[in-house]
């Protein structure tokens, strides 16, 4: 066994699948986590508990759950197929609804913690100069929370890479389209491939380290320019 | 202005009536007429507070802050958010971003322009404050006045309605702090930019004032032009802020003519009546005797003949404290009295402490104030 | 080598049976040997069995790694037999116990006839069958060599969606998102996909034998009692059920 | 199907599970979180990528691992078994080292971001007034990290109960000792049996709802008090 | 002590010999003889970097530090971390521990001890730094000057080897400032923990040196007693810090019998000779000519006579500027002057803006520096 056993589309996959998570997740988790951490109403604890719900449900269920709802059998479900003439389910963009909800709060935890951290009175002096609240979240929160960014970013693309069960559930593990390396990797144990197997999961790795060294390299080369003296 | 628009009347007036944590305070700032208010007040007396409330960083528990006709906030529903009000702030902990450099700061506030213009804003801020050439310096590696000093040329890049610096120059060294001052007022009157200026810096609030408004607890104790509240400090309270260095209870003996005959301590003290009193005095009253140490005179030879219209008190020297600029005799003249002196006189004069002199006070240097806040 | 066990759990009554059997048995036998264990447990008191079900890879995995079980029910014999060459069980302790069977499955709405064969399966209605994973589920491997037999492979190929094993196969038909599924008989016999679609069984001839064959292990902690379920299978009360829930017997 | 299909004594052997990984966690993540956040040596940036991996293997493949290194095969196993006596695989404590490896950067990857957050001016004052590193940690920048402990507390925790790919595989699924609630629930989507897995999902869902709105409360509560006023 | 156990000798002093930064300075502290050191200088000086490296927050980049025989930082290997120092610390910016209130603050430093004598030590420390009272304050809630006062009780509560205050009065109001500089120098003295004391304010180094080092632009310039520095600044650049009000380039015209000779500008002026300069004067050398404005008479006849070894040289009043205790004069006497009065003086001389006068200063008072630090 070599190089060649590994699954190189199913890598493809993942790929595309975590970066396009990671992106989306960046564009919902940013407003909902200082939303989170800024206001002062009482049921944020309530949609704070909400959201870091997806964690407390094995993948499969959550995955079935997935199904379920993009199923022909639910009105969503129903609704999709009538207007695209396509089913959700065992597409990329099925596997990436359930992936970008399964990671939502790896996504939102790291950032509201950062957030929260910011000194609340660099948003007085930004607010004072005249900037609305989404500007200064832009200019004073996020740079002051690559951080939290940097964590926030790294689970949820790690996460999406190694999940497995709700891909496995909702996906339907379709070549090209839908079977991740993490799923092919499972596949070889499965088929007592471990070496394949073993291959795959060390290109996970190396990849891994490489991406996440540079992520923190990236964020501590930053970091210091401010850090303490 | 955003969603304050002045409907109806010209006058812009910045009206604030608050009550919120200790502070219950009145203050009326003229947005038409350029000028410096100075907020004068010892630490704690809630200076911060107030100016906290109108830049709309905190709510007022109770009462209005107005601006013309429009209303910024009365404790209750209407507010208007600190980014509509368009006050420039010094925070007196600058609270500078960290995050970007000197020049990004300075330009923060700044709104979409040129780049070349907003650059040249900035330049002119930079150079205002005294800190040109630190565009590229990174906020962590300043030292403490530098800091400040970018801290002001952010406040005043945006060219805002109505300046609230806290502070401005605390923290600096005393040549840099003299230059800025005279500079700082001269910045603030020629770019038109009324301004609300918090500090417990004397000299400071002297310098910049063309109005001074003295806070103590809360409470404000007096408004006036500077030069006023400094001579005719309207209580004991007041006086002792303003630096009146002796400051005694006394009664009214007399009164008499024009002038009053005062018990101080163990001394007799007469003085002018003063015609700007709210009330005429009475024999029985108590009141508190002011005095500035520049005002009195030391004679050595306690048997000397005293000038005209003068009160001459025979006193022993208690202390002589060398200071920067000049010298603070303490004597006691039947109560405690402080005397500055130049260098010049003190030789002149060869005191050490126990020497017996007579102190010489003007009748009209003699200022007489309440002795509780009306 | 006999592997100590993990201090069995109290159970819920605590006065009950002390002798315990654990079993590992493929996901496909769990309704069937529910059945089962009440008939040992009822002809036999003082035996309890723990059934433990999941993917028989896992199990063979698992197993060779010391894990405390005492019979293993697999899904393809092959597994078991495995176990026999690495030493952890004895060649005579091997038995045959069912065949699996393989169902063509529509949804109970669904406009398709499955009397109609794997032909249907072509149609451009059709845009999802699913089948387990043909990799390393006994079922999915099946599954494909049918659709080969029946010529319909390259038409069906790349509408196939895969199970992690025959059970999520059945959960892809009975969530309403694939079209059709091949999958075992004893699931679509099952208490709750009973009434949920319309199926048609596919020739035995046209697949591999799905030979499903256990072991009494070499650790089991009480060999006897461990025969005793296999027995009670074996026998003809265990037979009748098997048949029940869709196994052929192995010796038919 | 009503209450008594779930699996109650699973649902014990979550909460002692996800307990104790969260104990064990917060004893081993902090002092290497607080190590990754302020040593200034270049290779801290190289453990972190390390800490992050066992995100981006798929927990099967991880619990395969693990299996392999605990179980009677290996060394380690084999010392263990001979040692005490029990295997650590398909054991409680087998199942405990497992979530442990698999939740760690759950906990390291908030709490770092949380400390790096904290002002290193008070870690200099704290220094100079005579307290040691440890000190430090304990009586500054974790009272200033509550934020990121909550975020570390339930996302292991949480993390833990949902967990099931691991623990299929090393914990072998014994009830009572080695079947958790997701694993049960698992189980009962195998069966067909989605009554008792949606009974146990909400039971999961509300529990948790519970505990974490009450977290998130409790860390609300008390970071009003420095909140940024 | 920690690591740092002296060993051989008594002699405990700490020596400073660095280069870090703009920094080059070598400092020794005698912490046998306790007193207090003032580093003094302008905004940017290096003030706060130097009190870093004593403190162990930074490492140096070349040089040492020790204390007595034991070597505290090399720059390469050697390094005892603060908390081994043993130093009382106070933070520019405060540093107070946000999540703890003030008895905790101020109890953070102390070791392990029964629970009342930790709370009086707390309670003492509150009450020398006037915030008595305070403890269950939360440091968020307290003013600027609040806070600074909790920090300075911080610093001093565990009773530390020596105390380094960076700016620890700034930000007070002035009677606040007034009353706590003695107090802390008391404070100071009574404890006997030898301080060094960063300040850019000339009262406060007045008041509270007892040696005083002059740094500027990270060059020590002048080390002594505060009145020798003040009274003899070495250059010119330490003649401006110390605020000497006039200094005027000058050329020496002629050395002759104990005094010297001087053209300043358009004007001719006669100075002592300075026995302490490290090299004697000569004819055509330039010096810097500094006077202390209240060394500085003024006469309003510009026909009267002077007194004897008195320079008076014929001016013109170009402004007068008042402050909070007397009255800055600036003159034209063929170079710019400035001369205090108090406003009795300014009364009897009756000047206004282009006033012609005479000015006097005495031969003494008139000061020699260098041009250039040395
Ligand atoms: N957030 C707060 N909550 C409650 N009390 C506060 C708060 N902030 C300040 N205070 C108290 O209100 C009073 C006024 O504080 P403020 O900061 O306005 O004083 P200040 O006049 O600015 O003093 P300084 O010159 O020392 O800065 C002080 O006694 C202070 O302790
Ligand atoms: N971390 C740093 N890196 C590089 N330069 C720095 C750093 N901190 C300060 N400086 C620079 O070193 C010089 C001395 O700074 P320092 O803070 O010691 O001044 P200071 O004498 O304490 O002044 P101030 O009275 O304004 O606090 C300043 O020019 C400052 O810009
Ligand atoms: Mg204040
Ligand atoms: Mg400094």
């Amino acid at each position: 066994m070599g190089w060649q056993a590994v699954d190189w589309q199913a890598v493809g996959v993942s790929i595309r699948l975590a970066l396009a998570t990671t992106a989306i997740l960046f564009v919902i988790a940013i407003p909902l986590a200082a939303w989170l951490a800024f206001s002062r109403r009482r049921w944020t604890v309530i949609v704070e508990a909400v959201v870091a719900l997806p964690l407390v449900l094995p993948p499969t269920v959550l995955g079935y759950y997935v199904l379920v709802a993009l199923g022909s059998g639910s009105p969503f479900g129903r609704w999709w197929r009538d207007t695209t003439g396509t089913t959700l389910a065992f597409s990329f963009t099925g596997l990436l609804i359930a992936s970008v909800i399964y990671s939502l709060p790896f996504a939102v935890q790291p950032l509201l913690a950062s957030f929260a951290g910011v000194d609340g009175r660099l948003l007085e002096a930004s607010a004072v100069l005249g900037k609305s609240w989404g500007q200064s979240l832009v200019r004073v929160v996020l740079p002051l929370s690559r951080a939290g960014l940097a964590t926030a970013g790294v689970l949820t693309f790690a996460h999406t890479v190694g999940e497995f069960g709700v891909v496995l559930m909702v996906g339907g593990n379709i070549a090209g389209e839908t079977r991740t390396v993490s799923v092919s990797v499972y596949d070889a144990v499965q088929s007592f491939d471990y070496a394949t197997a073993g291959l795959t999961s060390l290109l996970l790795l190396v990849f891994s380290l490489v991406v996440l060294s540079a992520t923190y390299a990236f964020q501590r080369r930053g970091s210091l320019l401010w850090a303490p003296r | 202005m955003g969603a304050a628009v002045s409907v109806g009347t010209a006058s812009k007036a910045l009206r604030l009536d608050i009550r919120h944590r200790r502070v219950r305070a009145r203050l009326d700032l003229d947005l038409e007429h350029p000028g410096i208010t100075v907020l004068f007040g010892p630490s704690g007396a809630g200076k911060t507070t107030i100016i906290r409330c109108l830049a709309g960083l905190d709510r007022i528990s109770s009462g209005t802050i107005t601006l013309g006709p429009t209303l910024w906030d009365d404790g209750g529903r209407t507010f208007v958010p600190a980014r509509r009000r368009n006050v420039g702030y010094l925070f007196q902990d600058l609270a500078l971003f960290p995050h970007l450099n000197v020049a990004e700061n300075v330009g923060y506030g700044l709104k979409r322009m040129p780049r070349a213009s907003r650059q040249a804003i900035i330049d002119d801020a930079l150079r205002t404050a005294e800190v040109p050439g630190f565009q590229e310096r990174i906020v962590a590696e300043l030292s403490g006045g530098e800091a400040q000093r970018v801290a002001l040329a952010r406040a005043i890049a945006p060219r805002p309605d109505v300046l609230l610096l806290d502070e401005p120059l605390a923290g600096l060294d005393d040549p840099t702090r003299l230059r800025l001052r005279s500079e700082l007022r001269r910045l603030i009157l020629h770019a038109g930019i009324p301004a609300l200026v918090v500090t417990h810096d004397r000299d400071e609030a002297l310098a910049l004032a063309d109005q001074l408004v003295v806070l103590i607890d809360g409470a404000v104790h007096q408004t006036g032009p500077p030069a006023e509240v400094f001579d005719r400090p309207a209580d004991a309270m007041v006086a002792r802020v303003v630096g009146m260095d002796t400051i005694s209870p006394a009664r009214v003996v007399s009164v008499d003519r024009g002038t009053v005959r005062l018990r101080v301590g163990e001394a007799s003290v007469v003085a002018d009546l003063p015609s700007w009193r709210r009330h005429p005095l009475a024999a029985g009253e108590a009141v508190a005797v002011c005095l500035r140490g520049g005002d009195v005179g030391l004679r050595a030879d306690p048997g000397s003949a005293a000038p005209p219209d003068t009160n001459s008190l025979p006193a022993v020297v208690t202390g002589i404290i060398e200071e920067a600029s000049l010298i603070r005799v303490q004597v006691d003249a039947g109560f405690p009295l402080v005397c500055f002196l130049t260098r010049r006189e003190l030789q002149a004069l060869g005191l050490t402490g126990g020497s017996r002199v007579l102190v010489l006070v003007h009748r009209r240097s003699v200022h007489l104030a309440e002795l509780a806040p009306q | 080598a006999s592997s100590p066990v993990p201090a069995a759990p109290g159970g819920s009554d605590s006065a009950g049976p002390d002798r315990v059997v654990r079993v590992a048995a493929a996901a496909d036998l769990k309704f069937a040997l529910d059945d089962i264990i009440d008939l040992v447990e009822k002809t036999n008191p003082g035996i309890r069995v723990d059934a433990t079900y999941g993917s028989s890879g896992t199990f063979l995995t698992q197993i060779s790694n010391g894990a405390p079980f005492d019979v293993f029910l697999s899904a393809d014999v092959s597994y078991p037999q495995q176990l026999v060459e690495a030493g952890l069980a004895e060649k005579a302790d091997l038995f045959p116990y069912a065949v699996g069977r393989l169902v063509l499955w529509v949804p109970e709405g669904s406009a398709l006839d499955p009397a109609d064969g794997l032909g249907i399966l072509a149609s451009p209605g059709v845009t999802a069958v699913a089948i387990a994973n043909p990799e390393h589920a006994p079922y999915g491997k099946a599954a494909v060599a049918a659709l080969q037999e029946a010529g319909q492979y390259d038409a069906v190929s790349p509408k196939l969606v895969l199970g992690e094993n025959v059970a999520q196969a059945a959960e892809f038909v009975s969530s309403g998102n694939a079209d059709a599924g091949i999958v075992a008989l004893s699931l679509v016999l099952s208490d709750p996909l009973k009434g949920v679609g319309r199926w048609v069984e596919l020739p035995l001839a046209s697949y591999p034998r799905l030979d499903q064959g256990g072991v009494v292990l070499s650790a089991a902690q009480d060999p006897a009692a461990a025969r005793t379920v296999r027995d009670t299978m074996l026998g003809p009360a265990g037979t009748a059920i098997l048949t029940a829930y869709g196994f052929t017997l192995p010796g038919n």
